[in-house]
């Protein structure tokens, strides 16, 4: 397992981020730092996704100059870096503000009604 | 143009959703009128559908923007999924039409476009999740799915926002867990396509990367799905929802999520994966039976109406695994049976909470005190609803556990078999408890009245006739499943399940 | 009690992960199953069937644009509800 | 893809992320979230996804930021973890 | 917020920021197909343009040009954009997206009509995306508190 | 065997739930109109299945397949002789017990009498179905169908004790259920088949413990409701209920469809060749003969009339399944002879009973002194009723018990024969005391005034009286109960 450090190394980091963001989900108190935990666990999957499009001495993909020449261009797939991950991750990442946004709503709601982020008290005030 | 059906049912509901929004901002009475066309048009393409693939015997495959897969998006309908589509297409239907009352007394009138909004995209992300082919796009149709249910489950009465939050902490947890597992199939293959998979996946069963990517898919689903250990925030988001809203989504977004594991262990996966190269249907078996009976048992422990449902679903949910577990024909038909029959049976019982709610204001069982005699209509749905779940024939709960224990006997799984059977001892008690009470448990100061005049005039049920006919369509539904269920399965399990 | 078990479902998770992690091919080499299925059409066709050189912009709206249609919903999706979220009843 | 670099944007994102569950004021958290997610950007820049590190910048870095803001904003800055 | 505070600096800068701010989202729309950008980031652009108006001067001059219908239905709208050229497709014969089967009705051929539509659909991302942004920011940063110049009287 | 496909069975079926629903719906405010629509159920019913009579004298047996279901496992109504006899007895009495229930009700002014007779139809409905019932999925719906019907009418009273034994009831009743869910599904996975057949199809599809498994199980299923000892513990308990309820669960539809059921079992899904080479008939006589010995002891201990018959229900029931388990023809004929004849004579017993409660609201034995001047035509029935059940003759249990101990002789089990005989002697030890009670002991205080139940009361108990009598003389008459077992027998073992 520790020989892939130096190959997989930044598979290794998205392991290491999930897990803090999951954890930080799971155990902190503060329903804002659930979120905080909440994204970095989507950015982590986010990263996991890029590196699987990434290739070494590829370019970015974009045919460079090539606006409406259309066929006559020979373009090679191992010169470009994968662009399905990317197209993926752009949905993932909008789709991660959304999932903010909404979080966020609750919590201002939540506030609002029982006056506080902490779980443990809003739990306490619910049973009140 | 009926070729053009799988786009359709998905994209309908979803345009309807805009002119919902457009609609309400100019006039709101206009935006049921909008649901309902929106939901029967889908009634209507998810039995085209149907009939196509029933009468064909092949599946229907459409190519989102006219691009093959596995390079564009496609959409499969065989005979599992049009199955499916067509449940969620009547249920949603039915639902809408018995929410309107409700969501007046529920819903501040000038959210009503906005909610409206959201059911219509609630249903749309459940008929997408069920009609696409595409390992990706179902991960958005899941967010679509779950973003309106995140934001409808907290309109409920208090406790609800947090209950919600919860849920899109879970839910996160899940989708994300979804899409990672996703990732892990296209690092090793290249596709995202389940159809495209298929081939591939046979190659690298050994890869450890394999493993865990399923892992995370079947974690991911599980949680949306809430299966025993990952159904927590369960309860809470469907007890504490308005009614309409438990209505549409404990019968539906659950057992879509049962639908997406058949598709992903039988149908993405060879079914050799989780059967013999690794045990994973033993263990989705045993989570499945401590699952039951927990549930079981959790729900006799509550005293309101839609949090002892809610355990229910849990259970119901160990059942389709049980299906999954036993890996055999029978197991799969009553599993895929067992989706269809819940769908009718949760709408059943949770438009009856409903329904209850509506009238008297309460979902404490015991206050439902002789309670057919204001509403005879609603608690005979009740007792249907009931049996069905208990497992009364010719009631269409009891054919699904047939073949649910049929599979788990020729699996020889001899422990499930026991939990079946108990749990439904257990159901029996659980419902009958609440029967005994509407029925047979007078009120004290009402006792000796009533025994004076035998014939007092039965009074009819204060709830309006929107919410009693779908409801009414429903029970009648589970009976003419039950009945029925011999045709489905012949017509349409018998081909949607893979061979073994 | 809720610290413990964050901790344990982190240190299984990450287990889980770097179990995984094995067995997925090394970072950045081009010829990994991702970079030979699919997506070599989208790279040596794109600019051909679509006109757009931009791969990515071309994937994300035609070639899987159903996904990015539903994307929008979401967005959609995440506005409205906010909006009933937060937005006080009007009378 | 330069390795060093790569290393000391991944390092820098993994302390982004920690420090923002760790510390105790809130908008101290959010804007550690903002760091997080503007070195993943950069991360990805690197990684030659310049759409989606121009997504995260417009985005992640950007209005969810803002989002963040907003809502500490609209509750409190105190926390007890 | 937003109380209504005078800060000349802040004010003037927002003033000469915000033009450029939306035409830089413009260009971004129209230069996705050649180069990174499009809808999202288009639309975030715009959007922060029109955040920094509440922050820079207050909230009721905002809603002058903003009012909640018109973002509602600026994000209706937009997705609308979007499923309508899918359904446009689909009437021309095509499947469902199909933007080749848009050469029909626009006056270039199959692959080009891909370009014309993508251009269209990425207009319609942006629109709902920026719609959005400023609705869902304008909701969290007042807590739903704020109020519609028509309903004065009401709170 | 010639088989006649007719729809008959599913009309006589529909009949009753028809006659349900009629009754719902004309509910409360018409109670003449519902009650007439109580006994036209019945009778239509009753006439289509004795028009089916014809049929299965002459061999026949009527099929009719409702609907198809998997390969191999459909809903089938299918007519046999054995069927035929437990259909007819269930339909006749049902007729008779709709009167009886008609008055009794309505003299009692009891409450929900809707409720009451809806489900009087659907229990009939249930059993009537467990009768017809062509397979063990059938048979199984029908058979919660009866369970679950039967519920409101064991709790009719709505008191806390009445709750009590309704969920006793169902404890008993849906675990029992369950048992045979769960051996049904063996069955099926067995052999793929799940319809009767004369002498039995499991043979030879698994191995020998697996079978004896499968028996057991079935016999703990259906035994819970046919009240063998340990499983009968909800039956005195249940008899709370009204007494035409009571009549109902023991003499027709409950507690005679479990012990249907059992012998089903016996003959038709095992068979005896199988049971005897498996050895477990021994194993099950002897547990029902402890059933017979026990119950009939309980019941000399009972002073509450009711429960007193309710234990001598079991005795019965559990000597029905001894005949049976004996495996020998006469031993067969016997058991399905005194299912009919027990009926006849057990209705007459708890009508008798109700009646008395009409008039004199007493329920135990030791207050009903001289209550046979009273009322000497009840008592009257009750003493020929009793007399039957001990098996004196010229009553119709004179004929089946003399068949039972025949079985047991040609089985060779003298010990069974004992057990017989000493259970009759039993019997007349507890009835005795009753009948001696009503008519020789004084009452204490007033003269006597005869003060009889209404006519729709006693009429009914004096048809049955009639009937039972009519049996010993001529056990063929009228409804054949005779030929039907003979023929029975002879599909089953192939000899006579």
């Amino acid at each position: 397992m520790i020989d892939t450090l130096s190959t997989h190394y930044n598979y290794w980091v998205f392991a290491f981020l999930l897990v803090v963001g999951l954890y930080s989900m799971m155990a902190k108190n503060n329903l804002m730092k659930k979120l905080i935990g909440m994204n970095i666990f989507q950015w982590a999957i986010i990263l996991y996704f890029i590196s699987i499009g990434a290739k070494r001495g590829a370019q970015i993909p974009i045919v460079a100059g090539a606006h409406g020449q259309g066929e006559e261009l020979a373009i090679h797939a191992a010169e470009y870096i994968n662009p399905l991950p990317h197209v993926l991750m752009l949905t993932a990442i909008v789709v991660g503000v959304a999932t903010t946004g909404i979080s966020l709503a609750l919590l201002i709601a939540i506030y609002k009604k029982y006056d506080t982020i902490e779980e443990d008290e809003i739990i306490q005030r619910l049973q009140q | 143009m009926i070729e053009q059906f799988p786009a359709l049912i998905v994209v309908t509901p979803l345009i309807f959703a805009f002119l919902v929004t457009m609609a309400g901002l100019w006039n709101r009475k206009l935006c049921f009128p909008l649901v309902l066309i929106a939901l029967s048009a889908s009634v209507v393409f998810a039995g085209g559908m149907l009939a196509v693939v029933i009468s064909g015997d092949k599946p229907i495959h459409y190519y989102l923007g006219g691009w093959a897969p596995p390079w564009g998006i496609e959409y499969v309908i065989d005979h599992l999924n049009a199955l499916i589509l067509v449940s969620v297409a009547v249920i949603s239907l039915l639902v809408a039409v018995y929410a309107q009352k409700t969501l007046e007394q529920e819903i501040h009138e000038s959210k009503l476009p906005q909610f409206y909004t959201l059911f219509l995209l609630q249903i749309t992300g459940l008929f997408g999740i069920t009609a696409t082919g595409d390992m990706f796009n179902l991960y958005v149709l899941l967010e679509i799915a779950s973003f309106s249910a995140y934001a409808i489950i907290a309109m409920g009465e208090r406790g609800a926002d947090f209950a919600a939050f919860r849920y899109v902490l879970f839910g996160t947890i899940g989708a994300c867990a979804y899409l990672l597992g996703t990732g892990y199939l296209y690092i090793i293959t290249g596709s995202l396509n389940m159809a495209d998979l298929t081939p591939l996946l046979p190659h690298l069963f050994y890869s450890k990367a394999l493993l865990v990517g399923f892992a995370f898919l079947i974690v991911g689903i599980g949680i949306k799905m809430g299966i025993f250990p990952l159904h927590i925030w369960l309860p809470d988001a469907y007890t504490l929802a308005p009614s309409a809203v438990s209505a549409l989504l404990a019968p539906l977004f659950t057992k879509v999520g049962a639908y997406v594991i058949i598709r992903i262990m039988f149908t993405v996966f060879d079914p050799s994966f989780a059967i013999k190269l690794y045990p994973v249907t033993d263990v989705l078996g045993w989570l499945a039976a401590i699952g039951i009976l927990f549930a079981c048992v959790m729900a006799l422990a509550q005293s309101d109406f839609k949090r002892m449902l809610c355990y229910v679903i849990v259970a119901e949910m160990g059942y389709i695994l049980i299906g999954l577990a036993s890996a055999n024909r029978f197991g799969l038909t009553g599993a895929i049976l067992h989706i269809v029959n819940d769908m009718f049976m949760m709408a059943c019982l949770f438009t009856v909470a409903g329904a209850i709610f509506y009238q008297t204001g309460t979902r404490n069982i015991y206050q439902f005190r002789y309670l057919h005699r204001t509403m005879p209509i609603i608690s005979a749905l009740f007792i249907v609803g009931a049996l069905s779940v208990v497992g009364i024939p010719p009631l269409c709960g009891f054919f699904s556990k047939w073949y649910l224990i049929l599979g788990a006997i020729q699996a020889k799984q001899w422990g499930l078999v026991v939990v079946m059977l108990l749990s439904s001892l257990l159901m029996a008690i659980l419902f009958f408890r609440v029967i005994e009470i509407v029925y047979f448990a007078p009120p004290t100061d009402q006792r000796h009245a009533h025994h004076k005049h035998g014939k007092t005039g039965i009074v009819m049920d204060n709830v309006p006739l929107s919410m009693v006919i779908p409801m009414v369509l429903i029970g009648i539904g589970i009976i003419l499943l039950g009945i029925f269920s011999g045709v489905i399965i012949k017509h349409v399990i018998a081909f949607a399940i893979p061979s073994m | 009690m809720k610290k413990l078990l964050g901790i344990a479902l982190a240190i299984a998770a990450l287990l889980v992960l770097l179990y995984g992690i094995e067995d997925l091919p090394p970072w950045g080499v081009s010829d990994q199953p991702a970079s030979l299925h699919v997506s070599p059409r989208y790279i040596e066709k794109s600019l051909a069937e679509t006109g757009v050189p931009n791969m990515v912009t071309a994937v994300l709206a035609d070639y899987r644009g159903c996904d990015t249609l539903f994307e929008t919903a979401v967005i959609f999706t995440a506005g409205i509800a906010v909006l009933m979220l937060l937005r006080r009843a009007m009378p | 893809m330069i390795l060093p670099l790569d290393l000391i944007l991944l390092g820098f994102a993994l302390i982004a992320a920690v420090t923002a569950t760790w510390v105790k004021d809130l908008l101290s958290a959010v804007v550690l979230l903002g760091a997080f997610s503007f070195f993943m950007c950069l991360i990805w820049t690197e990684m030659g996804a310049v759409d989606v590190a121009f997504t995260e910048a417009a985005v992640g870095a950007g209005v969810s930021t803002t989002f963040f803001v907003a809502a500490v904003y609209n509750t409190t800055r105190r926390t007890k973890d | 917020m937003i109380q209504h505070q005078e800060d000349i600096i802040i004010q003037t800068v927002c003033r000469i920021l915000i033009p450029f701010m939306q035409v830089y989202g413009l260009y971004v729309l129209a230069h996705g197909h050649g180069s990174p950008g499009g809808g999202f980031q288009g639309g975030c652009i715009f959007a922060a343009s029109f955040i920094l108006m509440p922050i820079a001067f207050d909230l009721a001059a905002f809603k002058k040009r903003f009012a909640e219908k018109r973002i509602i239905l600026l994000c209706s709208l937009g997705v609308f954009i979007y499923a309508g050229i899918g359904w446009l497709c689909l009437l021309l014969g095509g499947n469902f997206l199909d933007y080749g089967e848009l050469s029909a009705i626009l006056p270039v051929d199959p692959v080009m009509a891909r370009y014309y539509g993508i251009a269209i659909i990425e207009t319609g991302v942006q629109i709902t995306v920026m719609a959005v942004m400023v609705s869902i920011f304008i909701n969290l940063i007042t807590g739903g508190r704020h109020k519609e110049e028509t309903q004065e009287n009401y709170d | 065997m010639e088989i006649v496909h007719s729809a008959t069975p599913l009309v006589a079926l529909i009949a009753s739930l028809l006659g349900a629903v009629l009754i719902l719906l004309a509910g409360a405010k018409r109670p003449n109109l519902r009650e007439f629509w109580t006994m036209a159920a019945a009778v239509t019913q009753f006439s289509l299945i004795y028009s089916m009579l014809p049929h299965i004298m002459q061999g026949k047996i009527v099929v009719f397949t409702i609907i198809e279901l998997y390969q191999g496992i459909s809903l089938q109504l299918t007519v046999d002789s054995f069927g035929m006899l437990f259909a007819l007895l269930a339909s006749f009495l049902w007729i008779i017990v709709s009167v009886y229930s008609i008055g009794y009700m309505r003299t009692l002014n009891e409450h929900a009498q809707t409720r009451y007779f809806f489900c009087f139809a659907m229990a009939l409905f249930g059993a009537i179905g467990v009768a017809m019932a062509g397979n063990v999925l059938t048979l199984y719906m029908f058979y919660e169908i009866l369970t679950i019907a039967t519920f409101p009418l064991v709790i009719h009273k709505e008191t806390t004790e009445a709750l009590r034994a309704g969920r006793k009831y169902l404890a008993y009743l849906l675990t029992g259920a369950a048992f045979v869910l769960f051996s049904m599904g063996l069955t099926y996975y067995l052999t793929g088949s799940l319809d009767f057949i004369a002498g039995g199809f499991v043979a030879g599809s698994g191995s020998q413990d697996l079978l004896r498994l499968l028996f057991v199980a079935f016999i703990i299923g259906f035994g819970s409701k046919a009240a063998i000892m340990p499983l009968h513990e909800w039956l005195p308990s249940a008899m709370v209920a009204p007494t035409p309820v009571s009549a109902l669960l023991h003499a027709v539809a409950v507690v005679k469809a479990g012990v249907f059921c059992c012998l089903r079992v016996i003959l038709y899904i095992f068979g005896p060749e199988l049971l005897m080479n498996l050895g477990l008939w021994i194993l099950l006589a002897c547990f029902v003969s402890i059933t017979i010995i026990v119950a009939n002891l309980i019941a000399l201990t009972q002073d509450n009339l009711k429960k007193r018959l309710a234990f001598s229900t079991i005795n019965n029931l559990s000597i029905i399944i001894l005949g049976a388990a004996l495996l020998s023809p006469d031993g067969i004929r016997g058991a399905m002879l005194h299912i009919s004849f027990h009926g006849f004579m057990k209705i007459t017993l708890f009508m008798c009973a109700g009646a008395i409660y009409v008039a004199t609201r007493k329920e135990n034995i030791s207050e009903m002194g001289g209550i046979g001047r009273q009322m000497p035509f009840t008592m009257a029935a009750f003493a020929i009723g009793a007399a039957g059940l001990t098996g004196i003759p010229p009553v119709c249990g004179f004929i089946s018990k003399w068949y039972l101990c025949l079985g047991t002789l040609e089985a060779g089990q003298i010990i069974f024969l004992f057990v017989i005989i000493a259970s009759a002697l039993l019997d007349a030890a507890y009835f005795f005391p009753v009948i001696y009670n009503a008519f020789f002991k004084k009452t204490a205080g007033k003269t006597p005034r005869i003060k009889e139940a209404p006519v729709l009361l006693v009429a009914p108990l004096i048809v049955t009286t009639a009937f039972s009598i009519l049996f010993c003389m001529f056990p063929d008459a009228f409804l054949h109960f005779f030929s039907l077992a003979t023929r029975s027998v002879q599909t089953i073992m192939g000899v006579l």
